[in-house]
């Protein structure tokens, strides 16, 4: 490494880190701003907000167990509706954090250092949010232990051929594996804080936390194996997790569903309402906590890219779907198409290609990308494109399906609003609960990123 | 900078990582023996009847044979409790003056039944059969123990889905001739297993099927 | 450290750099000078200090690939166990071993029992948690995780003196340098100035 | 015939105790009492441990507790004690745990159908067809299968009444006495009885002698829907009292002149079953009988017709008249034509050289004189003694319903009724709304209602008596060819009832029981010399020997025809009895009011049924609330497009828009009975619609009309099917074994498969009822119908088939689980909740079910259905007494579906298992099977080549439903045929089948 020649951030367009920030800047910044009391206005106010809508859901919770899945307007044609919606979406929102983390970790993306922690924290909040859904939507839920395949008295098992089973083992893998990557992340800027805090209690806490982290050479040697395998294992995971959740669907019989191209446009698709979820995070964090030296204007540039590729091949996905509908000869299949285009729920298909597959394309201009405002609401687009992407798979291919004579509408109630609304507000409030307790930028991965006499600070790979 | 724990913490941080494991290992342990005690299954757990009947008495004391009283074990689903009238028939003439006897005599006057409480009790969603086992030499003892040295009646048997099985899956364990149904005091041949995979295959039972859904479940 | 090897009374010296390439220098000439229980102590990964320190390559990826192994074994294996042989049901028409049906749980499996091991391995390979340790007595350690960079040879290497050392340390232009008591020797709650 | 249960006393007891109005309003209180609990604990033990007092109402925790406790014994809660109840001294027929059978009849407008009821333990549970009997020949329609809710209904009226007052049989005694005795002296001049049609013979008897005793006074029938138009009409040709009766079994050729005679009406399951005698077709050179319609509503008839014109109900006569004059019948003249000549000349030659194999019916509500003409025809064609017989009526009193009413509505008027005793019915509800029948009631001093509810009538009455169900009494009654059944009770009446013999008895005679009155009567008329062998052979058979009504000769009269004058112009309207409720006497039974209406699939309403023409004139549209004005009097009701309705036509179903009916029926739909006068009972001009802006949401099943081209319901023409007969396999692409990627399951011993001739079902929904009853299938309302969540095991899919929306062909198929070999539905199953047996049945295991609903989901054919709330009533006891113990009752959160009464199944299999044999074909009857009126239902082994189910499925008609996914169904379908005639190809087109590759 020595024998590198000496480079300067000032060959790249903009340093990923703003130069005026060092070692101990970032970390009392940082560190500084879990440590301090105040917090943003702006937040307290969305905070508030968030809070009903909190409450909303606790309400919506009690709705379902309580009265069961009839408070909800699926019916017989429809089973499965906004419940199973939601779950995709919010699944598919839980996959930026990984991606970024695992994905961008393996292809040298230094700028993904930035973002990362709270990517994946988002991952983490997103997957709680999503597995509630599954568990919610159960007649019966008290019993949905039933799913894991633990010995017991009625000698039975669960049935390995079904895809929720998949599902099963798929997303409490993905949770448990975000979770240790998000932990592992955090140790030491666990010990950052252990030793940033004033007050006893949070040193214990951070202390108990960061197992004793000290940042021995010999720990980070491995630690940094051990977060470079899990990165490792996480990017087939990631990709797994979403074409399992695609299976869900693709191995039914279903015209609309049962389809060979899910599993790649699941994903791409989830990566896409991932970033779009992180931008829309993000903005409101960095204005609110000034952070713009650490998640500068080039990171949400390449995060726009990033959306823009896995936006067309979201849209490729729904011409590839288009095609196969002509081209399978079906009655089925083409009807299916036909009624997604024109039938009842036509407004959904077309308000979903414009938010998926149109919206994006102005992210094609450097200006509309890193024009801030712009972009939080084009992010925000493509959140509700791709909430809609899932309606329109999971209802319109359900409410038509082989016999006419079954075909019938789903009529949301408002126990449907609830619960996903309230489950937004259950995200957004874990998401403050993080920015308030922990680190919500990698104190070390930025360190890492500034240049130091010896090493040079390649980021010229940087590009999406 | 200070130490922030003390020394001790440096045993407890690990032990606790260990106790965690224990403890999960252990709610597990009792969860899974809980279930299949005899506090979850109610076995040899005598239940309180209106009269002390006993089984022991009637059955070895005076030799009557199970099917005196269960009439329809051998043509229905239920074994069927004998009415009051079964009992008057000996106890209007025997014992007619014990207290212990009062309510049978109570239940005869007024007509009123005498209620007891069920021992054997599966969940209403299993449908068990007593005709078709006893028909096929299942004999009562293989579910309900020695019910001739019973004082008080009592579960010896689970009745969990998980023992249903254990049969259901291998009936050659325990099958014998029908003729042997009611005898407690039958000793298995020591071939048991071909003896009984022979009588399987004499009474025709389609072992397969036996663990069919609905050959329990409707 | 063998248990029945006697303890040295200090656990090390240990000397503060303000910048990580004067650390790796030191780091670098501490094992020309043939010291070989040393540590480092840095608020980021400097891969540099692997080779500087002689740090010998972790195998954890080797248990990894064993957690995998594993897994995969336990995922097929079970999912085969409960659908052919425990409770084989007719479910749907398909045949009893339908494999293909029983690659996302093992797959799912791999994923989770490497994870496991990547992390466990690491936490416990490094020896954590370790929450009190001779080098939190050094007055300034706290820095360790924000800018400062530290270098620790330990008591227990053949070589070190602690005169001798302390002279070496010096001759590194560290800012500080420290003596690292061990944890016992104090109250920990009321350590004195050093 | 049960064992006498002491507590029923005491509940009694209670029940006399309690007063106050509300009391036996609401069935809450009544369920509070310990007395009650006990009884029921003692009638069904099992039942007991889910009635602990340890949750309090309305807990969130007791939600969840009982939830849990009926989870099963691997959740976290333990099961509770039961008790188990011995009989005191057992009955020695009864094998607890077996259900026993016995025969009875169920009777509506007084024509008996024989039934059998299912018993368990001494409650009836299951109510299905007597072979033995004529009108049923083993099957049912709704209405018999259905009655059995009636008595299990908490709504079911439990105490006498007394000006509103809650009062006690012995009181109304005592009260009616005097005046009884006051009009003895009267030789009953101020005595009125007004009853339903009454054709029991016991009952007759009772009211002959009562008339004896009291020769002034009068007793009136009156049937809101009865017979006098053809009994007018058969006056007007033959000059005597005679009905006539059709033998569709011998008929090839069948015009229906706006008759609904596999829908409703007596015989209407004898003929249906006659009927698909002839469309059974197998073979090459298979022959099928051919059914014409001209018809105003469209009705099942109509759906099954090959060819069915659309027409005013008043252009029926100008079309038999048409008819009548082509065929030559003396006195007639054509006067236009409601449809094409060449209808006229196809249809008449048709039926001309169909001499003595043809046969024309008419529909009640048409005019007499339209039943003239017809069986002016059927003589002419020499059809009467082959195709028609003409019998005394069955009835032992016949009476114009019409003017019997208005007889006794003028002596009201006049004052001259001092007692007026109402057996049954509900006329100030279903009287013709210009007698005000219920304001008359005012002015008899004693007015006294026996009836099954308090409803309208008994409000207005001075007296309400709760009548007994009738499988709680002894009576008697005869079918439609007067084929008489002794009714026996199954149970001991659940409440202090009377049956109308007890009560005419207890006022005219010595307070005798219904089963002394009947047996009695009977003892008079029984020559055998043997009598207590003859009446139990009487009761086991369901029949009494020897009372069939023999055909007689008849002879046509010089008839100087007087027609309906045309009016033209004008709205039409139609009164129509409600194909589910009837005339409303079956508004509060919940199975009926959830029963998709016959050809509209509507439940919980009725609707103004237009024509699509007449809709867009109005421009209205499905729901837009219009008010419908007639006779000065005006209803609200939501507008509904009904293809093959004719223009300017509405109809309007009566039986809703009741007020007092119970829970269940009460305040929904509007009543349609204001608008029908005396002088309009069936028909009239010039209704006014007018659209009022509301807009209403009617919950029908079924959403969709077409099959978007789809090979659903595969059809074909007779000379389509010689030329090709196995069409039908080849509309869609069926996998062969060779393109699956796993190897088939082998089923080596019994295969239970299905078959349903589609060319056979008429659409009647006696399955859907039959699988109600008996597999515990809840009502969930019409809420949740809207929502579309219906239970329905078996539904009944309807299609139009063509491209006239005005009136297009209607085909209907039923649709239950399919039992697919490779059941989509099974690997998606997160918990192994619905598996495959050995058998070859999709069980489903509800106990494990979690209830995601995946399966349901990837059911090509949406038979699953899903707890989507608490749907099965837990908490009303008395409907737990009518559950099938033989089928788990199942909760919140649970998937169902057809199993093919796998509880049969079992019961059959465990039974030859026990005799060491084989199941023999036809020993397992499934429900459906067993209502179907027309055999169209076939259930077996198809793995035994013999089996009537293996031999329909090689037939060359028999097709899968959606073969092309793979899904290799159990059940399979014969592909419909239509039998046009080729001389009305220009008016109608033939071609039916598509082929597809």
């Amino acid at each position: 490494m020595a024998e590198h020649k000496h480079t300067t951030l000032v060959e790249q367009p903009e340093p990923l880190v703003s130069p005026k920030e060092t070692y101990g800047s970032i970390t009392d910044k940082i560190a500084g701003d879990v440590l301090s009391t105040k917090t943003p206005k702006a937040m307290m106010i969305t905070l508030a907000i968030t809070s009903a809508l909190l409450l909303v859901f606790v309400l919506a919770v009690g709705a379902v167990l309580l009265f069961g899945p009839g408070v909800w307007g699926n019916n017989n044609p429809v089973g499965w509706a906004f419940e199973i919606t939601n779950f995709v979406w919010w699944v598919g929102i839980g996959h930026a954090g990984t991606l970024i983390s695992a994905i961008l970790l393996l292809l040298h993306q230094h700028w993904r250092n930035a973002i990362n922690r709270f990517a994946e924290a988002m991952t983490l909040f997103a997957v709680m949010c999503a597995g509630l859904f599954p568990a919610l939507h159960t007649g019966r839920q008290w019993l949905d232990y039933w799913l894991l395949p633990y010995p017991n008295t009625m000698g039975m098992w669960v049935n390995f051929r079904s895809p929720l089973i998949w599902d099963v083992f798929a997303v409490t893998t993905y949770l448990t594996v975000s979770f240790m990557f998000w932990f592992v992340g955090l140790i030491p800027d666990l010990a950052a804080m252990r030793d940033r805090a004033k007050k006893h209690w949070q040193k214990v806490i951070y202390g108990i936390l960061a197992m004793g982290w000290r940042g021995s050479a010999h720990h980070w040697h491995r630690y940094e194996m051990s977060y470079l395998l899990l990165a490792g294992l996480a990017t087939p995971l990631v990709v797994s997790v979403h074409s399992v959740v695609s299976f869900d669907f693709a191995v039914s019989l279903i015209p609309g569903w049962h389809a060979t191209i899910f599993p790649p446009y699941f994903v791409a698709g989830a990566i896409y309402s991932g970033f779009a979820m992180v931008i829309t995070l993000m903005i409101p964090a960095r204005r609110w906590y000034k952070l713009e030296s650490f998640i500068t204007d080039r990171h949400l540039d390449y995060m726009a890219k990033v959306m823009l590729a896995t936006g067309l091949i979201v849209f490729y996905g729904y011409l590839t779907e288009l095609f196969f509908a002509y081209y399978s000869g079906s009655m089925y299949e083409r009807f299916m198409m036909y009624n997604r285009i024109f039938g009842p729920y036509w407004w959904s298909y077309w308000l979903l290609i414009f938010c998926n597959g149109v919206t994006p394309q102005v992210l094609w201009f450097k200006k509309v990308r890193t024009n801030v405002a712009l972009l939080f609401v084009i992010s925000l687009i493509v959140n509700v494109g791709m909430w809609l992407e899932r309606f329109v798979i999971v209802v319109t291919s359900l409410h038509r399906d082989f016999l006419p004579s079954s075909w019938d509408m789903f009529r949301p109630t408002i126990w449907d609003w609830s619960l996903y609304l309230g489950t937004i507000g259950f995200f957004v409030w874990l998401i403050y609960v993080f920015v308030r307790v922990m680190p919500m930028i990698s104190i070390f991965e930025i360190k890492h990123l500034l240049p130091w006499r010896g090493r040079k600070i390649d980021t010229s790979a940087d590009a999406a | 900078m200070a130490q922030i724990f003390h020394p001790s913490m440096r045993v407890i941080s690990r032990a606790s990582i260990l106790a965690f494991l224990l403890v999960v290992g252990f709610i597990g342990w009792v969860c899974w023996d809980l279930y299949r005690s005899g506090y979850f299954t109610d076995v040899n757990v005598p239940k309180e009847q209106p009269i002390p009947f006993s089984h022991e008495h009637h059955v070895n004391g005076l030799g009557i044979s199970c099917g005196y009283c269960h009439t329809s074990v051998e043509k229905a689903a239920f074994a069927g409790i004998p009415p009051t009238h079964t009992c008057m028939t000996c106890h209007s003439q025997i014992w007619t003056g014990a207290a212990m006897l009062e309510p049978v005599r109570a239940s005869y006057r007024t007509q009123r039944p005498l209620e007891w409480v069920r021992v054997h009790d599966l969940p209403d969603f299993a449908y068990f059969n007593h005709s078709i086992h006893v028909n096929k030499g299942m004999a009562c003892q293989v579910c309900h123990g020695n019910v001739n040295a019973m004082p008080l009646m009592r579960r010896t048997s689970p009745l969990q889905m998980a023992w249903c099985l254990d049969c259901h899956r291998a009936p050659e364990k325990y099958i014998r001739p029908v003729e042997e149904i009611y005898n407690f005091d039958y000793v298995p041949p020591k071939d048991q297993l071909a003896f009984g995979k022979e009588l399987v295959k004499k009474y025709n039972v389609q072992v397969k099927q036996l663990t069919d859904c609905s050959v329990c479940h409707r | 450290m063998n248990f029945f090897t006697k303890r040295p009374d200090i656990y090390g010296l240990m000397a503060e750099f303000d910048a990580p390439e004067k650390l790796l220098a030191g780091a670098e000439r501490a094992k020309r000078a043939g010291y070989r229980e040393m540590d480092a102590f840095t608020p980021f990964p400097m891969e540099e200090l692997t080779d500087a320190l002689g740090i010998r390559h972790t195998k954890l990826s080797l248990f990894v690939l064993c957690c995998g192994l594993t897994g995969m074994l336990v995922g097929f294996f079970f999912q085969y166990w409960v659908a052919v042989i425990d409770y084989p049901l007719n479910i749907g028409g398909r045949p009893l071993n339908s494999w293909p049906q029983w690659i996302p749980v093992t797959f799912e499996l791999t994923i989770l029992f490497s994870a496991f091991g990547a992390v466990v391995g690491m936490i416990f390979r490094n020896g954590l948690p370790r929450p009190v340790h001779p080098v939190f007595n050094v007055d300034r350690f706290e820095l360790a995780t924000k800018d400062r960079f530290f270098l620790c040879i330990e008591a227990i290497d053949p070589l070190f003196d602690k005169e001798k050392t302390r002279k070496f340390l010096e001759s590194l232009k560290p800012d500080h340098i420290t003596v690292v008591e061990h944890v016992h020797t104090k109250d920990p709650y009321h350590q004195g100035e050093d | 015939m049960i064992e006498k249960n002491v507590d029923i006393q005491t509940v009694r007891r209670t029940l006399a105790g309690k007063g106050g109005k509300e009391y036996w309003r609401s069935l809450n209180e009544l369920a509070e009492t310990e007395e009650f609990k006990e009884y029921l604990r003692q009638e069904f033990p099992r039942e007991a441990g889910t009635w602990g007092e340890e949750f309090s109402r309305r807990d969130f925790l007791k939600v969840m507790g009982a939830s849990l406790s009926l989870a099963g014994l691997t959740a976290c809660v333990k099961q509770p004690d039961e008790k188990i109840v011995p009989y005191v001294k057992a009955p020695e027929y009864m094998v607890p745990g077996k259900p026993l059978q016995y025969a009875t009849a169920f009777v509506m407008g007084g024509y008996a159908h024989g039934v059998l009821v299912t018993s368990h333990l001494g409650r009836p549970t299951h109510i299905q067809g007597n072979a033995d009997h004529p009108a049923s020949l083993g099957a049912t329609d709704v209405f018999a299968t259905a009655s059995l809710l009636h008595l299990y209904d908490p709504d079911r009226s439990q105490a006498v009444v007394h000006n509103g007052v809650m009062s006690s049989w012995e009181k109304f005694v005592q009260s009616a006495k005097p005046l009884i005795e006051a009009q003895r002296a009267l030789k009953g001049a101020g005595l009125r009885i007004l009853t339903q049609n009454i054709t029991s013979p016991t009952l007759h008897w009772q009211l002959q002698s009562l008339l004896a005793a009291f020769p002034d006074a009068r007793w009136h029938q009156y049937e809101p829907f009865n017979a006098d138009n053809v009994r007018d009409g058969m006056r007007m040709l033959f000059g005597e009292d005679v009905m006539p009766r059709y033998r569709f079994d011998r008929a090839d050729v069948v015009l229906s002149l706006d008759a609904d005679v596999f829908g409703l009406g007596p015989g209407n399951v004898r003929y249906a079953r006659d009927f698909a005698t002839k469309r059974r077709v197998s073979g090459k050179d298979a022959s099928m009988n051919r059914l014409y319609a001209a018809e105003s509503t469209p009705t099942i008839t109509g759906g099954m017709a090959d060819h069915r014109f659309r027409m005013k109900a008043s252009d029926v006569e100008v079309f038999a008249r048409a008819l009548a004059a082509r065929l030559g019948v003396p006195g007639v003249a054509a006067e236009h034509l409601p449809v094409d000549e060449t209808v006229i000349v196809a249809l008449a030659k048709d039926l001309q050289s169909h001499r003595g194999a043809g046969v024309l019916v008419v529909g009640a509500h048409q005019p007499p004189v339209v039943h003239a003409l017809a069986h002016a025809m059927n003589v002419l064609l020499g059809n009467a003694g082959t195709t028609v017989e003409y019998t005394d009526p069955v009835e032992q009193q016949p009476v114009h319903h019409l003017r019997s009413l208005q007889a006794l509505a003028d002596d009201m008027a006049r004052g001259a009724v001092d007692v007026l005793l109402i057996l049954g019915g509900n006329p100030v509800y279903d009287a013709p709304a210009d007698l005000r029948f219920g304001e008359l009631l005012a002015k008899v001093r004693f007015s006294v209602h026996l009836s099954l509810y308090d409803d309208e009538t008994s409000e207005r009455c001075t007296w309400h008596i709760p009548e007994s169900h009738y499988l709680e009494t002894w009576s008697d009654a005869r079918a439609f060819d007067g084929t008489a059944t002794i009714m026996q009770p199954l149970i001991l009446p659940l409440y202090a009832t009377k049956s109308a013999h007890e009560l005419l008895d207890e006022l005219f005679g010595e307070a005798r029981s219904s089963e002394v009155i009947v047996k009695s009567f009977w003892k008079t008329r029984s020559a055998a010399s043997d009598f207590e062998s003859w009446w139990r052979r009487s009761l086991h058979d369901g029949v009494v020997p020897a009372t069939h009504l023999s055909p007689k000769s008849v002879a046509m009269k010089n008839v100087s025809w007087t027609f309906t004058p045309v009016v033209s112009g004008g709205m039409e309207i139609l009164f129509r009895p409600d194909p589910s409720i009837f005339d409303g006497r079956f508004a509060n039974n919940g199975w009926l009011q959830e029963l998709p209406k016959h050809v509209t699939r509507i439940t919980w309403d009725n609707v103004a049924l237009l024509s699509p023409a007449t809709m867009e004139n109005l421009n209205v549209r499905n729901g837009d609330m219009v008010t419908v004005t007639y006779n000065g009097a005006t209803v609200k009701l939501p507008a509904w497009a009904l293809p093959g309705q004719p223009d300017n036509v509405v109809t309007l179903h009566v039986g809703y828009g009741r007020t007092r009916a119970g829970r269940v029926g009460t305040g929904i739909g509007a009543n349609a009975y204001t608008l029908r006068t005396s002088a309009t009972l069936w028909r009239g001009e010039g209704a006014t619609i007018e659209k009022t802006g509301e807009w209403y949401r009617v919950a029908s099943t079924q959403e969709h009309w077409s099959m978007e081209g789809r090979p659903i319901v595969r059809e074909a023409t007779l000379d389509e099917y010689r030329v090709n007969p196995d069409f039908a396999k080849h509309m869609a692409h069926r996998p062969t074994e060779k393109e699956s990627f796993y190897p088939p399951f082998v089923y080596d011993g019994y295969a239970w498969g299905m078959t349903i001739d589609l060319n056979a079902c008429t659409g009647c929904n006696a399955c859907m009822i039959a699988c109600q009853s008996e597999n515990n299938i809840p009502v969930v309302g019409k809420k949740q119908v809207e929502r579309g969540r219906e239970m329905h095991w078996i539904r009944v899919d309807r299609y139009y088939v063509g491209n006239d929306l005005d009136n297009p062909e209607m085909a209907v198929m039923p649709v239950a689980c399919h039992h697919c070999e490779n059941a989509p539905c099974e690997p998606v199953c997160p918990v192994a909740a619905t598996t495959h047996d050995h058998e070859g049945l999709n069980v489903m295991t509800y106990n494990r079910c979690v209830g995601t609903r995946y399966c349901s989901n990837n059911c090509p054919y949406k038979v699953r259905r899903y707890n989507y709330l608490q749907y099965s009533d837990t908490e009303t006891k008395s409907l737990q007494l009518m559950h099938n113990p033989d089928v788990t009752v199942r909760n919140r959160g649970v998937m169902e579906k057809c199993t093919y009464c796998v509880q049969r199944i079992s019961a059959a299999r465990i039974e030859a298992k026990k005799e060491d044999r084989l199941i023999r074909d036809g020993e397992i009857v499934t429900a459906c099977e067993a209502a179907c009126p027309v055999q169209a239902i076939t259930f077996g082994d198809i793995n035994d080549k013999n089996s009537r189910v293996a031999k329909l499925k090689a037939e060359p008609r028999s097709y899968d439903l959606l073969a092309e996914v793979n899904t290799k169904p159990r059940t399979s379908y014969l592909a419909k045929l239509r039998n046009p005639n080729p001389e009305l190809a220009a008016v109608q087109p033939l071609s039916r089948s598509e082929h597809h590759g």
